[in-house]
């Protein structure tokens, strides 16, 4: 078949084989295609399995240590080279032959940016082939503040100056409540009046101021507490938050 | 186009990293004649925006003196009076001409050089003289810029301690706070 | 003699410090047909040792080319890189936005994390957002400083890029894949 090997293989290239010399194994396949001297389109996938086996097998036989990957590839050269020989199995996919394309298809994509590579490099570059100014002035923005205040914000803060020197005078408001006392006899009242549960809101008055109902709500609450603690009274609520109902026991 | 001793003199000196003497020119262009050409470039770039200018026997490259503006332009940059600034700025407007000492008094805490340097900055407060107390201290009043920037026709303008009030801008903070939080727990029963 | 609104761009060109977009130059002097204008500094500037460059989209002066045996003696190179960065860089620019994943797929080993790591230093690549797949990988672009530091005008000027794209060289290998199969298919048909 392929030539044994038609490469250059001085030692100390063998040698780095798994080190510096080439990047993996698609890497050493494209040296070896390219070794081929044919367009890549044109390639013999099977020669280049039958030089990259070689060389592996060569490499082995010199006792070098090969990278776990490039036997990996070797092992699925050697599997692709058996299915490429054989009669075609139709039942086997993808097809050897689909393979073989797969593999053509890399090595020329990375071929390919190989070279898109080094022509990049050979361009007119920065700093080797051409120059920028080396000692630019510099164009500078110099930011000038711009104050903003508005004379909302000017009296405002006036306003705020001479509150802080006022001295603050605290006025304890007076506060509508209903004592204790107060809601026990309101409560009592009320469930003399009805025989069934009520909602123990209902017992005050609707038209109470809305601070005088909160201390209102809160007092009758505690004083259906006593009431209760003293048999007077049974609770009931159907859920958090429902109405709290109440009647005489 | 240009002559080719010239091209090669004009790239030297445009990435030169400092100004070059005609000698070092000479070495890294290979120009015999590098005066002379020096000169022809010079007049090359006459009525340009650049010129070749000399400093010390050393040639560079320089924007045109009358372009100096395109190197630094200003941008204004809309910037927030500080609440010490503000406030500051209105015990001014209130009291001035009013030393920086009777400031700190009336505002209850000192000020930072900063505050009047930015109020003096917007151009809205100005050295007014003199006290003649000991020690001297300067005073400051606001400027018809400040009026103007406000909308103000004069001082007089500015609302008086009777109207703060009415505003509600004078309560002092304690009431404040208090009426705030019967409006809240007002709020909450409903 | 150059016109007026033409010595305000060359001054403001080569005082920049870096590449500017024609909206800077025109912020910077005031003209206002700024594209108009770089057209005719470019062909004041024909034939000089200096010429105007525009890359991606900013523009600048540079030395010509044909000069740099002048100019380069006594600097140091630009970075070396090594044969897996121009690798990268290549398949970076040529595919862009390309995730790792895809370069290592072309390149067939995995990259070591200072490949990427020195071309994002040498602030020729950026991240170019997320893959809408599964993992969300990062993808990676050319910048333009990248096109400045090759004289590329714009990522269409890439050496062979149209040869590449028509040979469909920088499809997917799947895409390549059904498209060789179904050439073949066909040929098989006549």
């Amino acid at each position: 078949m392929a030539e044994p090997l038609n490469l250059p293989l001085a030692a100390e290239e063998t040698l780095s084989i798994d080190v510096e010399g080439w990047e993996g194994p698609l890497d050493l396949l494209l040296t070896l295609a390219r070794a081929q001297k044919v367009d890549l389109k044109q390639i013999s996938i099977l020669a280049l399995v039958e030089q990259y086996l070689a060389f592996i097998a060569q490499a082995r036989a010199l006792k070098l240590e090969v990278a776990a990957d490039y036997l990996v590839m070797a092992a699925w050269l050697a599997y692709l080279k058996s299915a490429l020989l054989l009669p075609r199995d139709p039942e086997i996919e993808p097809s050897p032959e689909e393979l073989a394309l797969r593999l053509q298809l890399r090595l020329q994509r990375l071929d390919a940016m190989r070279e898109a590579g080094a022509r990049l490099m050979a361009r007119d570059r920065l700093g080797r082939d051409v120059f920028p100014r080396g000692d630019p002035d510099g164009l500078r923005i110099v930011k000038k503040p711009m104050w903003e205040a508005n004379l909302f914000d000017l009296i405002a803060a006036y306003g705020a100056v001479k509150a802080r020197a006022i001295p603050a005078i605290h006025i304890v408001q007076r506060r509508t409540v209903m004592t204790l006392e107060t809601a026990i006899e309101l409560v009592s009242r009320m469930i003399g009046v009805g025989l069934d549960w009520a909602d123990l809101a209902s017992f005050l008055p609707a038209d109470m101021a809305p601070d005088y109902r909160r201390s209102a709500i809160a007092s009758s609450f505690v004083a259906s507490l006593e009431l209760a603690k003293q048999g007077r009274l049974e609770f009931r609520q159907d859920a958090a938050f429902a109405p709290l109902m109440v009647r005489a026991s | 186009m240009i002559a080719d001793d010239l091209r090669a003199l004009e790239a030297a000196l445009f990435a030169a990293e400092a100004p070059m003497t005609p000698g070092e020119l000479a070495a890294a262009t290979g120009i015999g004649d590098i005066k002379g050409a020096l000169d022809r470039l010079g007049s090359a770039y006459e009525g340009h925006g650049i010129a070749l200018t000399e400093h010390g026997g050393r040639w560079s490259f320089r924007t045109a003196p009358d372009l100096a503006h395109i190197l630094r332009r200003e941008r204004p940059e809309p910037r927030k009076l500080s609440r010490a600034g503000i406030e500051t700025l209105a015990i001014i407007a209130y009291h001035e001409p009013v030393s920086r000492a009777e400031i700190e008094a009336i505002r209850g805490v000192q000020i930072s050089k900063g505050t009047l340097d930015a109020l003096l900055e917007a151009g809205w407060i100005k050295p007014a003289g003199r006290r003649e107390v000991p020690g001297r201290p300067l005073t400051f009043a606001t400027t018809p810029d400040f009026l103007d920037h406000f909308s103000l026709a004069s001082r007089r303008d500015l609302p008086g301690i009777e109207d703060l009030k009415a505003a509600g801008l004078l309560d002092p903070i304690d009431l404040a706070m208090e009426q705030q939080l019967r409006l809240d727990a007002g709020e909450g029963d409903v």
